[in-house]
């Protein structure tokens, strides 16, 4: 398979899909994250529960939902409650091992910003803000972050803190986490359009894996700080055929997510 | 009973009575449900000077605050999901400070009061149960008890440590679209629920929109399916559709097309403006939206198949 | 996937699994769907030591109480409803304090911890939602914060006065009884729904008895009427009446005769000790116990007729 | 009719339910309230709504319930949510008219005790709590009482306050509700088997009806304090026989309420 078989944002969809072997219960968030996690439910998590902050237990989507608040994530579900049950008994109450995110601005420990560009009080421009962002950030047990990398998202600082991730290091997001009772250990994997990332034991961001057809020059070119690199860095395995197909004719036939 | 007594309304007459200028309107509905019908019925009459409290402000707020009918802003999430941006609200937030009466032909500046879903629920939750607050184990670090002072730090009285607080949140009326109710005003939804019981008990005022009318047998043959007793409703306004875009499970879909084709016009504040005088102001009420919608548009919006619920004994006890 | 891997077991097997001496075990259902089953299970296989956690502690804790399971009752309100008092409990809290080993053989003393109703539901509250604390407006002049130093003032962050607190409260086990299961532990409850969701979200280890297991399409057709999702529930457990003399909304009344006849029983501790030994220890579980109690009387307290809850229709949307 | 055509009980009964005219929402509390407000509901307050804390708003009993969580309180209920919605949403939430109560003890100013007799940690005889009494005594507008006057249970010191009534005095019960945020203005009636009583503008309670049969004098031999009389007395209407087939063939045909 040539590079020309795919785009960069269908190689990140089904990256972001394959880090989700394994898991067992899968807060949904907005925009990439529902193709995603769609996606590795129908190929490498069949087993998967699919939370939606909508208030949704076991979703069955039978098309990819354009937003997370669809019909056809209730119809055929295993539970459907209130908001407020879905974010404390859910949520809150421990029960999520991967919230799954989208990000504007990430810095190198996670952090993650979807409120404001510039300042909070004159903003240029205006985000969508948390949603129920920052509570999946403290309390799923894992984040997986799924966005297009570049020097206005990958950045030294982020403007606003809207989703706390490894704050100022590791040793420093323990502490706070243990002192505040956080369910969750913070981010543990950025997929973007170039690679994935993993977080090192100092916190930071490490580059684990390339995509195909992207270089350490891409990477550099797209980010606001020197970025780890590992020392036996991968080369992503390209999309299947079975991926591609179930992204381009059942989950986003249109290409709202991966024009 | 005579028809006067009964809370059944139309929503001009139900929006005069219960919607004044200056007051709290909660129009709620998680993506289901959001009733559209109402909010153009408040830009109609022209409501001036509302805080618009919604989780989501959703499209339906983006043509209200364009509409210019809001002061302020409560929210947790603004956009249009999936698809983009929701540019009647940005530009009105975005706009420099000087604007903010709108004088020299500027956007008029919208005040924000920003939360998390959590936050919103839970500030919702707190109005409906008569509560000075809600704690929650959110915002341990962002930056958004920063922004907002309203969210506060609170330590738990048995000595293990903080979480934070939220206050109440008390519409002054709280709008729900819902599948069905009574004429008393008895209400069931099925699907996402969102935080629209909490929305109404917390509220001062509650109308609510169905889809159809039902007699109370029906409501009382299902009572755990009662999300809103009659007790604490003002007004009941039928009105078929009147989600639309937005959707009723069971009943109709979303209307996606709605939402992508909002992107273009969104960005452009004339083309807004002209979308609501085409589809707003020309028109005098819900009846004629749907017909210069068309019914080829409504009927594709139909569900797909029946998935039906199945029915439960509760038994006779006599 | 294998019998072996499911979830489905015994009521003699879930207990010995899953409840353990020494743990806080929760059996809740207000009136509705008590597991009298599961606490006699727990009296046969001689557990020790528990702390029984129960909003009404009802004839099943009075039963294991005067069985000497317990160390500790958590409740609100103790009593046989409209009926009389629970001898086997409140023998052994007006104990004298001399008697808090059974010593020279007085009956054991049981330690209370007491709360209202509201406390109560709002401490299960605090458990499944992972709160230090839950507020309510109550206790504000009672002497039961007196009586019980765990319900504490705490001050509103708004400065709008002092509402009370409660402790989470998090079972070792919850026990619920349910109308139906599919095999996962997705379990449906219809009519009071009680305290039942809360306690099991709370809760360590589920174990969800039910009248029916029925398939996963059953309950997936009806997603709003789930309480407890199978992601909680360590044990799915069938048996069919196991709530006798509680009922079963829909299947089976609430057996007053029984209630009216345990007065005289619970009032005379060894009769109380008799009926144990008949209705507990000589049978081997919850089949000889039905046999037992006859086929008549079983007919008998079928509801008076169907009352149906008509069905919705959620869509397909594909 | 005379007296002997009824018991002292019966009349109670009636005569609480008549109290009932007028009001809207009313809160149903475990025993002789039930049968209380059952009657009213089938006389003289046919579309008063009954709410059970159980988890029952509009409920439509076919029967009478023994218990208050019986299952014919919910089928045909206009609707039923669980026990912490119930007490936040429409106790605390202040939607709830008339809370109707029993006591074991009561003082002249209806503070209610139903907690223990004698010492809270060595009681004799241990009682059963509050269960929602006191949250009810809290928040609902008024609070009704019915209970059997003795020199048991109308006394001076009760010896533990379950419910709160009009404290010390109404002075001090208004400061302290004012100051609390309590929704409740306290008690309004108490209903026993001799007469009325309503609470004058001391907070204290004062008879104003007695019950055919009963006197002034066994009155002052049934309460622990000098009763406060109103100047002008009234005697209580006899039961009809409505009034009392209902009890009898309806509600109580076992009598376990009246006998």
């Amino acid at each position: 398979m040539t590079d020309a078989a795919f785009s960069r944002n269908e190689m990140m969809i089904v990256a972001a899909a394959r880090e989700l072997a394994g898991q067992r219960v899968c807060f949904v968030g907005v925009g990439l994250p529902n193709i995603a996690v769609n996606l590795a439910k129908r190929t490498i998590a069949p087993d998967m529960e699919l939370v939606y902050e909508a208030g949704v237990f076991g979703a069955r989507p039978a098309r990819l939902p354009l937003s997370i608040g669809d019909p056809t994530i209730v119809t055929g579900a295993t539970s459907v409650v209130s908001m407020y049950e879905l974010f404390s008994l859910y949520l809150q109450g421990g029960l999520i091992d991967v919230g799954f995110l989208g990000a504007a601005q990430i810095d190198r420990f996670g952090n993650i910003n979807t409120t404001v560009i510039g300042d909070y009080g004159a903003p240029a421009p205006r985000l969508p803000g948390s949603g129920g962002a920052c509570e999946i950030a403290i309390t799923a047990r894992q984040v997986f972050v799924i966005m297009r990398q570049s020097k206005r998202s990958f950045v030294e600082r982020i403007d606003f803190r809207t989703s706390p991730g490894n704050l100022g290091g590791a040793e420093q997001a323990e502490r706070i986490r243990r002192e505040g009772g956080w369910l969750g250990r913070g981010p543990s994997v950025v997929v973007t359009d170039l690679g994935i990332w993993h977080f090192d034991e100092t916190g930071e961001m490490r580059l684990d894996s390339l995509h195909p057809g992207a270089t350490l020059g891409d990477v550099r070119a797209s980010g606001g700080w020197e970025p780890k690199v590992a020392p036996e860095i991968g080369t992503t395995a390209a999309p299947t055929d079975l991926e591609l197909r179930l992204i381009r004719e059942e989950l986003d036939p249109g290409g709202a997510y991966t024009r | 009973m005579p028809v006067s007594d009964t809370k059944v309304a139309s929503m001009r007459d139900a929006v005069t009575e219960f919607v004044r200028d200056g007051d709290t309107v909660a129009i709620e509905g998680f993506t289901h449900l959001i009733s559209f019908a109402a909010g153009h019925e408040i830009i109609r009459q022209g409501r001036r000077d509302l805080t618009l409290a919604r989780m989501t402000p959703d499209l339906i707020y983006d043509q209200m605050v364009a509409a210019g009918v809001a002061r302020k802003l409560v929210f947790s999430w603004l956009g249009n999901p999936g698809v983009g941006g929701l540019g009647g609200i940005r530009r009105r937030i975005e706009a420099a400070p000087s604007a903010v009466d709108g004088a020299d032909g500027l956007l008029p500046r919208l005040e924000v009061e920003e939360y998390s879903h959590f936050g919103m629920v839970a500030r919702y939750t707190a109005g409906a149960a008569n509560l000075p607050f809600m704690p929650l184990r959110s915002y341990f670090e962002p930056d958004l008890p920063a922004a907002n002072p309203r969210i506060r730090e609170i330590e738990s009285p048995y000595g293990d440590g903080k979480v934070y607080a939220v206050p109440p949140l008390k519409p002054d009326v709280t709008i729900v679209h819902a599948q069905r109710a009574d004429r008393d005003g008895n209400t069931q939804v099925w699907g996402l629920l969102g935080c629209q019981k909490e929305a109404a008990f917390a509220a001062d005022r509650v109308i609510v929109v169905v889809e159809e009318l039902v007699d109370e047998t029906v409501v009382r043959a299902d009572p755990n399916r009662t999300i809103i007793p009659g007790l604490i409703v003002d007004a009941v306004v039928v009105e078929p559709f009147g989600a639309h875009p937005s959707y009723v499970q069971g009943a109709y879909d979303r209307d996606n097309r709605f939402y992508l084709e909002w992107e273009p016009i969104t960005k452009d504040e004339d083309a807004l403006q002209a979308w609501l005088r085409e589809w707003v102001f020309e028109l005098d009420g819900r009846a004629a939206y749907l017909e210069k919608l068309g019914p080829e548009r409504l009927a594709a919006l139909r569900p797909s198949g029946p998935a039906p619920s199945g029915a439960v004994d509760y038994g006779a006890y006599r």
